[in-house]
């Protein structure tokens, strides 16, 4: 057999991303509610440019306005523009469901891919460590760490931002993933194509990074965004309780729990928020299927059997 | 079996002592407690807190009052509630039937709205009802428990009305009081607070029992069963039904520490004198004899549960043996 | 001294009569309800102390052509959002406490709806004369032919035995004025003659709850089942008390007044979801509700067409800003004379602040114009100060603040000085509505001066923990909180533990006192102690004014409006009253029956 | 002898993104009273799919069966409602699948899935139906019978589950059973041992078979008649003997000469086809097998070759004559 | 073609099961392989056939150290690899290579084919930027597949090209022995041609040396030189392929061979006489005393429950280990 010149046109390397995104963009609700969430993100990032009022100016003697020309989504309990405070709130809604669940996601992808890759007493110690996280009740960890962690004074979980609640939501929520990355590394290390890495001289880091990691992200991502929906979700319960980011910046969750005296009378006041949440969830989910579907590098294959 | 039972009880036990000196250690780091319902008053005296805080045994260190209280935990005693100066346990027994008279209730009615409608969801795939049961799922999981309670309390004790304008359903409680206990009563109880978390935990189950029941539908023994000439019905009912459920057994169990935190919800918003509710009170009072008894039970629950999960597996998968 | 004979505790009227005329489907109206006026500066003290302090009912019963006469029967539904956790006044520990034990135990003397004292199982108000030695004597003669529920007489022992009871070693009820009394004799068994090592001068206070002998043994106190399932000559004895859920008291058949109580049985529910209440109490499953704040007017006249009433009374309590002296950085106790407040402990920043904040506003709508604004640490009583109300004005806070020197040099709003930026936290309860919007309301008062707060509200737990739990209210660590607190009928203890320099909590004190700003005026610790000694009521008011209007001008706290105590009930419950007390809404169960 | 399943024209695709795949296409086959047809080809030529359709065992949707008739004593199964087909399956036809493993249900006892279509088809009372089913395996060979109906699949090992397959189809004694692959999963030595089992109940219960398998060497023993399938096609048909002395289509010749022989005397390169099979998303406009054959000529690619006799009983469907190399 | 390149001496490997309550202990052992011992000269195929389970596959795998072995030595290029570690057993592993038998499994479904041909390179930085390019293209012709289709992902290809793709990544550090574990029974018929021609020709042209882990014995029988018949742990028969497939010694090949079908319905007809051999293989737990074969042995004696039959050279070069022959 003859060498072959390197002229040879090689095929264009066709990313995992194009792939990847073409086979996304089959997947019709996927598409539409991406759309959706990307609007509300859009919205959201850019609130400052939509808003004709501040979020947190306040006009006491206009209090309870109904949804209007002049106030889209009407005022709330301090006369404030309710459409101001519902694109703005989703700013910190969404950056702690991001960043609950990226703590998560870390969290829980090297406790799981540690677990799962070196078994033994690492294992031993890891899984029981999870057993521990889970069997302790998650809103109840949840409460008494919030209260614990704004006891601390440390400068970076400073009380009254979102930073402690995201932290403290994703530092309960990661056992889940960890379960789920551990089984899919088991599953992993003992394949065939791990054992002809080794085969060739593939160091144990290497071999995670490039051979098992690749191929449990997408279940890590379809978690992922579950887990977004869950943080967005676990935030405003926790304002419920007294526990949420603090006033006067506006969450989706806090501007629900403030409105439960007004459930009857003013009802925009919880309809606008609880809808931004309802529609966050629902795009995020039908994303996460979306994701499913383009991340499996057999779907094309399992088409056509 | 009975060695496996074994191992899993004692690795129960060292995990539930963990997690006692994990929470015990951040109860007493957390400020608050007894002490400052009474430092508030200005008629209290110096002594007078002296003697409280004697009393409470708060003047040791937290390492001493902790081996105190697993050594006095050990003997059976979980110490009197610093609040209600009752028993630790009674004050648990007291309300945790109601909580699980509630989880129950709630669990029996999200399964039986979930399961079927997941299975039909399944058979349907792709069709109009299917993308509809798909929606109300969704829609249902993106609801806020404590959102949606009220809101239903709103729809169904204040809007909606019986012929002679009472509410329809009543907005809290377990009974009405005053009367005699009462089944149809207790049940006329039990339909806001259990549709408030059967509804949402429905949509999920609902997911999982549709992708579960998929999964098992295009399994060779299925074909089986109809290659067989089995009617469609026993099909799914025999074969297909029962191999689905059981990654549904795993997810209850998985669920059910999240389930308690529901509770917290319901118990408030419903008035219903649960366990969440008692914990709730405990730990904005720092009643650490109380809420140390109240996780203490609830890890249990979940540690129990998870192993009585791995039990029905060897029952509904002959495959899986304990040992 | 003849003098004690007169002190009556009395509060003011504040009656509003309101939504009757309101359509019940408006929407939340932010105009000002008109039944208050706004105070005016020029207004002289307001109202001088009157006695009297009760919300008139609501709804239109009082109207009415008397009935015939009261019914009886029936069960009264009362929903509160906390349980109590005991029914033992000895072990009482919350206000809900305080408020159900009244249910079951009826006292020498308490407090009525009027805010006076009136005698209840003393035949009269008991006679005071100070003794030779300083000391005290006080002599009450009891009912005759009173019972407990259980069919013992009631009698001097029983005095006796209540004392003991709150003396001894497991109590934790406040021995504050019981610890000067040096003995308790029984000439007869409906006499007691109380002796007092110095002159207590608020003794009526005293034995507002009587226990009866065979309670328990003290030795045991804590433990009794009688503290969950107590009898006393009150009007009602528990029935069963379902944990977490409700409690049943049922009548008691041994009450001393006739024919009373006219109800059958009531029945104590623990809803803890307010806004749940106000469904019950709107669709009529329960007919009372207890605890409501001054936010929820708006709610209450809505469902007045659905017969809802309510009843409060002032308390004397202001809901006020404490401002820190002392700077909360500072590892260790806050200490001002060491490290003062960067901000606070300039006095013009503290004016600044107060003229900053248009409390009228906040009364006007927040509160729906039914409180007044808070302007003295004494606002009601015998003892009240009334003192100039502050006046809002945002251009002499500006300009106050810039001559100290804040000036807003990098233009972001904010002023700074010697590179300190002029934002501090502010902290309340978590959780509570009315005060989020409080603070919310504040934030951008302030910010109009220059002036930046954050919130960092905290379960009320942590904020009102003790020196030992490291509650930051104990040790200085925050720049402003924001809740409630007010003298009792005598304000003497109040001042003295809220102003006064020994009262600053510290190490060496372990932590008691309430001095939380850390303010020390030598002038305010001389009146306080002057006034401890003296037992002339117009000489003590004199000194507390001074003491008062000293506050106003020395701001360790800035008054935003005084409280109100209200409770929400259906109509068809007649006499129901609220005394201020204890938060009392019980007071009088006995009169409650239910019009069909 | 009469024909006791008669296939004609069946036609079967599948439902994929962006289109159709073209599983079957005019399929037509018979099998005979006491006869064993074998089915032969590579995974994806349609060769399972063509018996899954007859009894619609094939998952629809995705699949669709479009055209054809399956003439099964005297109805047409093509045509049977659900209900009517269901009394045709497990009764009159019985089957046999590829993975013992899979095909049986894991939670449920052998006896119970055994007795099944006894209750089904039969109305028997279990003892009834328990007694049936033990006889039947003790009939394939299953020692302690009544004590193993108890036992689930995974206590049964491989060879001994195929057995008790083998035992489930047979248990209601239908005219046909069909086998799909039923040895590929087994080592040779348990292969050798259904085979000569399925020998031995064919001689004693007279039923005929259709066994689909990949295995040229394994159906030599077994089949009286084979039909080979390429690319969803019949492309040679012929009794068992002829096929091997004189195969008539360049893909069967492929094959054969493609097997290593365990009898042949010395070294040879194995001929391999290069290529692929393909996947038909719509149907092809000449020889499906002409990309990948030695003897193509124009015309393959033009037309579909129709099945031309080659001897009686022999078709093959190949415009050329492989051995002449000249156009049939 | 007589140097010993491998040398593989009383191989074991035991799989603990682990029970316990609290502390695991180990409870018994799965016998995979045991005490097997064979050796590879330079430039043939050794077969290794059995059933499934019989530990063939985990014999290749020990031999390579992907496995731990319990104990036993085995010698490449005279050096022991089981006490070698780390770095050296990496860089002694270089020459010893393994295709594996799933197409699908065994390539990283995330990395292209070029990746994966290509990372031996980079690991052991053997090559760099285009280089690595340059080498996975020749080694993509080389096994014959069309070197512009390096940054295809495994799934775009056949299960037959992505064996090749295998094949390269095993040839790209240059081995002297491949062990092939069932390489082509994933692989449909006329596939499996172009594979096994593929591995010929390879070693034709490389001078490798193969160890052929298979079940099928007809292809074991095309592509080997010498054949070794393994059964439950234990090898029961090592020798040239024709002596052994003409006249085998052990029961057990006995039976194997005159199970496997051969394409000729005349020749099978006329071939009624298998051994039929009952029941099924026991378990490797706990495995017979004695002779591993004795239970399921037409030919069993007292003497095989008690003795294990030694591996004895029966006919020259022929070793066959049954105490009836």
């Amino acid at each position: 057999m003859a060498e072959t010149p390197l002229a040879i046109a090689v095929e264009q390397k066709e990313s995992l991303f194009r792939r990847f995104v073409y086979q996304f963009l089959k997947h019709g609700m996927a598409v539409f509610w991406s759309m959706i969430l990307l609007g509300i993100i859009v919205l959201v990032a850019g609130a400052p440019l939509f808003q004709r009022y501040s979020p947190t100016d306040q006009d006491l003697y206009n209090r309870f306005q109904p949804p209007s020309a002049e106030h889209w989504m009407g005022t709330d309990d301090l006369g404030r523009d309710m459409w101001s405070r519902t694109i703005n709130g989703g700013r910190i809604s969404l950056v702690v469901g991001l960043l609950a669940m990226s703590i998560a996601i870390g969290i829980g992808t090297l406790v799981g891919l540690l677990s799962g890759f070196f078994g033994g007493w690492v294992d031993a110690v890891l899984m029981r460590l999870t057993e521990i996280f889970q069997s302790v009740p998650r809103l109840f960890l949840l409460l008494v760490l919030t209260t614990f962690l704004r006891q601390l004074d440390l400068p970076w979980l400073r009380p009254g931002t979102f930073w402690p609640i995201a932290a403290v939501i994703g530092g309960l929520s990661w056992m889940g993933v960890a379960r789920l990355v551990r089984g899919n590394t088991m599953e992993l290390r003992d394949q065939e194509f791990v054992l002809a890495a080794r085969m060739i001289g593939v160091g144990n880091l290497r071999i995670l990074l490039r051979h098992i990691l690749p191929n449990v992200a997408s279940p890590i991502i379809v978690t992922a965004t579950l887990g977004l929906a869950g943080a967005i979700i676990t935030e405003s319960g926790l304002s419920y309780l007294g526990f949420g980011v603090q006033l006067p910046t506006p969450t989706w969750g806090n501007m629900l729990s403030a409105t439960q005296k007004y459930l009857t009378s003013a009802p925009w006041m919880a309809i606008f928020p609880g809808m931004m949440i309802f529609l966050v969830v629902i795009a995020i989910n039908y994303l996460g299927d979306g994701l499913r579907d383009a991340l499996d590098p057999y779907h094309v294959e399992k088409g056509e059997k | 079996m009975t060695q496996y039972i074994l191992r899993r009880a004692l690795q129960a036990i060292l995990t539930l002592l963990v997690i006692s000196v994990l929470i015990f250690g951040l109860i007493s780091s957390v400020p608050g407690g007894i002490m400052s319902a009474y430092s508030e008053n200005p008629d209290f005296t110096q002594e007078d807190l002296a003697r409280l805080r004697e009393k409470y045994g708060l003047n040791d260190p937290v390492p001493v009052r902790y081996a105190k209280w697993l050594l006095n935990v050990l003997q059976g005693d979980w110490g009197n509630s610093f609040t209600s100066k009752r028993p630790a346990l009674q004050e648990i027994s007291d309300r945790l039937p109601n909580t699980l008279l509630l989880m129950g209730s709630m669990f029996l009615v999200t399964l039986a709205i979930a399961i079927p409608l997941g299975i039909y969801s399944a058979l349907k795939q792709y069709t109009f009802f299917d993308h509809l049961l798909t929606t109300v799922a969704l829609a249902g999981q993106s609801l806020p428990t404590f959102w949606f309670g009220l809101l239903l309390i709103i729809i169904f004790s204040v809007l909606l009305k019986t012929p002679d304008g009472k509410p329809l359903l009543p907005s809290a409680g377990m009974m009405t009081l005053g009367q005699p206990f009462n089944l149809l009563d207790r049940l006329r109880h039990l339909i806001l607070p259990v549709s408030m978390l059967a509804v949402i935990s429905a949509a999920s189950y609902m997911r999982y029992m549709r992708s579960s029941m998929l999964d098992v539908i295009h399994k060779d023994y299925v074909r089986t069963a109809r290659g067989k000439g089995l009617p469609e019905k026993m099909v799914i009912s025999r074969h297909a039904l029962r191999n689905a459920l059981i990654p549904i057994v795993t997810l209850l169990g998985l669920d059910l520490p999240n389930l308690f935190g529901g509770a917290l919800f319901t118990e408030t918003i419903f008035a219903w004198p649960g366990i969440g509710r008692l914990f709730f009170d405990s730990a904005m009072k720092t009643d650490y004899p109380v809420l140390m008894a109240v996780l203490m039970v609830y890890s249990f629950l979940i540690v129990a549960s998870n192993l009585l999960v791995d039990l029905v597996y060897t029952v509904l998968d002959p495959r899986i043996t304990l040992d | 001294m003849k003098t004690l004979k007169t002190i009556l505790f009395t509060m003011l009227i504040l009656a509003m009569l309101l939504a009757a005329c309101q359509p019940a489907a408006e929407a939340p109206t932010t105009e000002p309800i008109e039944a208050t006026e706004p105070a005016a500066p020029t207004n002289p003290p307001a109202v001088q102390p009157t006695n009297t302090a009760v919300v008139a009912p609501t709804a239109a019963p009082t109207t009415e052509p008397p009935q015939t006469g009261p019914a009886t029967g029936g069960t009264v539904i009362v929903g509160t959002p906390q349980e109590p956790t005991t029914l033992n006044p000895i072990l009482a520990a919350s206000s809900i406490d305080d408020a159900l034990t009244s249910l079951v135990f009826e006292g020498l003397v308490e407090i009525d709806e009027n805010g006076n004292f009136v005698p209840v199982l003393a035949a009269a108000l008991p006679i005071a004369e100070e003794t030779d030695d300083g000391g005290m004597i006080v002599t009450y003669q009891l009912l005759p032919d009173v019972k407990f529920a259980n069919g013992n007489a009631f009698t001097c022992a029983d005095v006796q035995y209540t004392f003991d009871a709150i003396m001894s070693e497991l109590s934790q009820a406040s021995t504050s004025g019981y610890s000067q009394i040096v003995g308790i004799e029984c000439p007869d068994a409906l006499t007691v003659v109380v002796t007092y090592e110095e002159v207590y001068a608020p003794y009526l206070r005293l034995f507002s709850y009587i226990l009866p002998t065979g309670a328990g043994d003290l030795a045991t106190l804590d433990t009794w089942a009688f503290n969950r399932q107590p009898y006393g000559a009150g009007p009602w004895m528990v029935e069963s008390w379902t944990a977490g859920d409700n409690i049943v008291f049922v009548k008691n058949a041994n009450y001393h007044e006739a024919g009373k109580p006219y109800l059958d049985s009531v029945i104590v529910k623990i809803i803890p979801s307010r806004e749940v209440g106000m469904t019950m109490i709107g669709n009529g499953e329960i007919h009372v509700l207890w605890d409501l704040t001054e936010a929820d007017f708006v709610a209450l006249d809505a469902m007045s067409a659905q017969g809802v009433a309510y009843a409060g009374a002032v308390t004397g309590e202001n809901e006020l800003l404490l401002l820190n002296f002392a700077d909360p950085a500072v590892d260790g106790p806050a200490d001002p004379a060491a490290a003062p407040h960067p901000i606070l402990y300039d006095l013009a920043v503290r004016q600044a602040l107060q003229m900053a904040i248009d409390k009228q506003l906040i009364v006007d709508t927040l509160l729906y114009g039914n409180v007044r604004v808070g302007t003295t640490v004494l606002p009601a009583g015998t003892f009240a100060c009334p003192q100039e109300p502050s006046t809002y004005d945002l251009a002499g806070a500006i300009a106050l603040l810039e001559g100290a020197g804040w000036v807003d040099a990098d233009n972001d709003g904010i002023r700074e000085k010697d590179g300190v930026r002029l934002s501090m936290t502010i902290a309340t309860t978590s959780g509570n509505l009315l005060r989020e919007q409080t603070e919310q309301v504040l934030v951008e008062m302030l910010r109009q001066a220059g002036i930046e707060l954050v919130i960092e509200n905290v379960p009320s737990d942590t904020l009102f923990a003790s020196w030992d739990e490291n509650g930051m209210r104990k040790h200085g660590d925050f720049d402003i909180l924001l809740y409630t607190t007010g003298p009792g009928p005598d304000p003497d203890s109040h001042l003295f533990s809220n102003y006064h320099s020994a009262s600053i909590p510290t190490a060496d004190n372990e932590g008691s006192g309430s001095n939380y700003s850390r303010y020390i005026n030598a002038d305010v610790d001389a009146w306080l102690d002057d006034a401890y000694g003296l037992t002339d009521v117009d000489a003590r008011r004199e000194l507390y004014c001074n003491v008062a209007a000293q506050i106003n001008q020395d701001l360790p706290r800035i008054y935003l409006y005084e409280r109100l105590l209200l409770s929400g009930y259906r109509v068809e419950l007649q006499n129901f009253l609220v005394s201020p007390g204890a938060m009392d809404f019980t007071w009088g169960s006995q009169n409650w029956w239910l019009k069909p | 002898m009469d024909d006791i399943l008669n296939v004609q024209n069946l036609e079967t695709r599948f439902k994929v993104k962006g289109g159709w795949n073209h599983a079957v296409n005019g399929v037509s086959f018979r099998v005979s009273e006491g006869e064993t047809l074998g089915i032969v080809g590579e995974s994806g030529c349609g060769k399972s799919v063509s018996v899954m359709s007859i009894t619609r065992l094939i998952p629809i949707p995705p699949g669709q069966i479009t055209a054809g008739t399956a003439m099964f004593g005297g109805r047409d199964l093509l045509k049977l409602s659900d209900q009517e087909l269901s009394k045709v399956r497990g009764a009159e036809i019985g089957m046999v699948y590829q993975e013992p493993m899979t095909a049986f249900n894991p939670v449920l006892s052998i006896g119970r899935q055994l007795t099944e279509p006894l209750e089904v088809h039969q109305g028997l009372t279990r003892q009834q139906a328990n007694a049936r089913a033990e006889e039947l395996l003790s009939l394939v060979g299953i020692p302690n019978p009544k004590e193993r109906m108890r036992d689930y699949p995974h206590q049964f090992s491989g060879g001994m589950r195929q057995r008790a397959m083998i035992a489930m189809a047979l248990v209601c004694s239908p005219k046909l059973l069909i086998a799909d692959e039923p040895t590929t999963a087994l080592d040779v030595t348990i292969q050798a041992q259904i085979v000569r089992l399925v020998k031995e109940l064919r001689q004693q219960l007279g039923m005929s078979i259709i066994w689909i398998t990949h295995d040229l060497s394994l159906i030599a023993g077994l089949a009286h008649r084979i039909v080979v399938m390429y690319a969803g096609y019949v492309i040679e048909e012929a009794p068992i003997k002829k096929l091997y002395a004189n195969p008539s289509h360049p893909y069967t010749m492929g094959l054969l000469n493609s097997l290593p022989r365990l009898d042949e005397s010395e070294h040879r390169r194995l001929e391999s086809i290069d290529g692929l099979p393909p996947i038909l998303h719509k149907k092809p406009s000449g020889c499906p097998f002409a990309p990948r054959c030695r003897f193509v000529v124009e015309r393959c690619h033009r037309e579909v070759p129709a099945l031309l006799t080659v001897e009686e009983d022999h078709r093959a469907a190949c415009w050329v004559n492989p051995h002449t190399r000249r156009e049939r | 073609m007589s140097e010993n390149l491998l040398q593989v001496k009383n191989l074991v490997k035991y799989f603990p099961i682990r029970r316990g309550v609290l502390l695991k202990r180990d409870v018994g052992y799965v016998h995979a392989v045991d005490d097997i011992s064979f050796n590879i000269m330079k430039g043939e195929t050794l077969g290794l056939v059995g059933e499934s389970g019989c530990g063939k596959s985990t014999a290749g795998r020990t031999i390579l150290q992907l496995y731990r072995p319990t104990s036993g030595r085995v010698l490449f290029e005279g050096e022991d690899l089981a006490s070698l570690k780390g770095q050296a057993l990496r860089q002694k592993r270089r020459k010893l290579q393994m295709i594996f038998q799933d197409p699908y499994a065994s390539l990283n479904p995330r990395m292209t084919a070029g990746d994966i041909v290509g990372e031996p390179f980079i690991v052991h930085r053997l090559a760099q930027g285009t280089q690595v390019q340059k080498e996975v293209m020749r080694l993509f012709s080389l096994v014959g597949l069309n070197p512009t289709f390096i940054n295809r992902f495994p799934h775009e290809f056949s299960g037959g090209q992505r064996q090749r793709i295998g094949i390269a990544r095993s040839l790209a550090l240059n081995p002297s022995l491949i062990v092939c574990d069932e390489p082509i029974s994933a692989l449909d018929v006329s596939i499996q041609a172009q594979v096994v021609n593929l591995l010929e020709d390879l070693q034709a042209q490389l001078g490798l040396t193969y160890l052929f882990i298979a079940h099928d014995l007809s292809m074991v029988r095309h592509i080997c030189t010498r054949v070794a018949v393994m059964y439950l742990g234990v090898i029961v028969e090592i020798g040239g392929r024709d002596a052994l497939y003409q006249t085998p010694l052990h029961p057990y090949t006995h039976a194997l061979l005159s199970a496997v079908p051969i394409p000729d319905p005349v020749k099978e007809e006329q071939r009624q006489q298998n051994i039929p051999l009952t029941g099924d293989v026991p378990s490797p737990i706990r495995p017979p005393s004695g002779c591993r074969f004795r239970t399921r042995c037409p030919l069993a004696a007292e003497i095989c429950a008690e003795q294990r039959p030694e591996l004895l050279e029966k006919a020259p070069g022929h070793w066959a280990a049954c105490h009836m022959v």
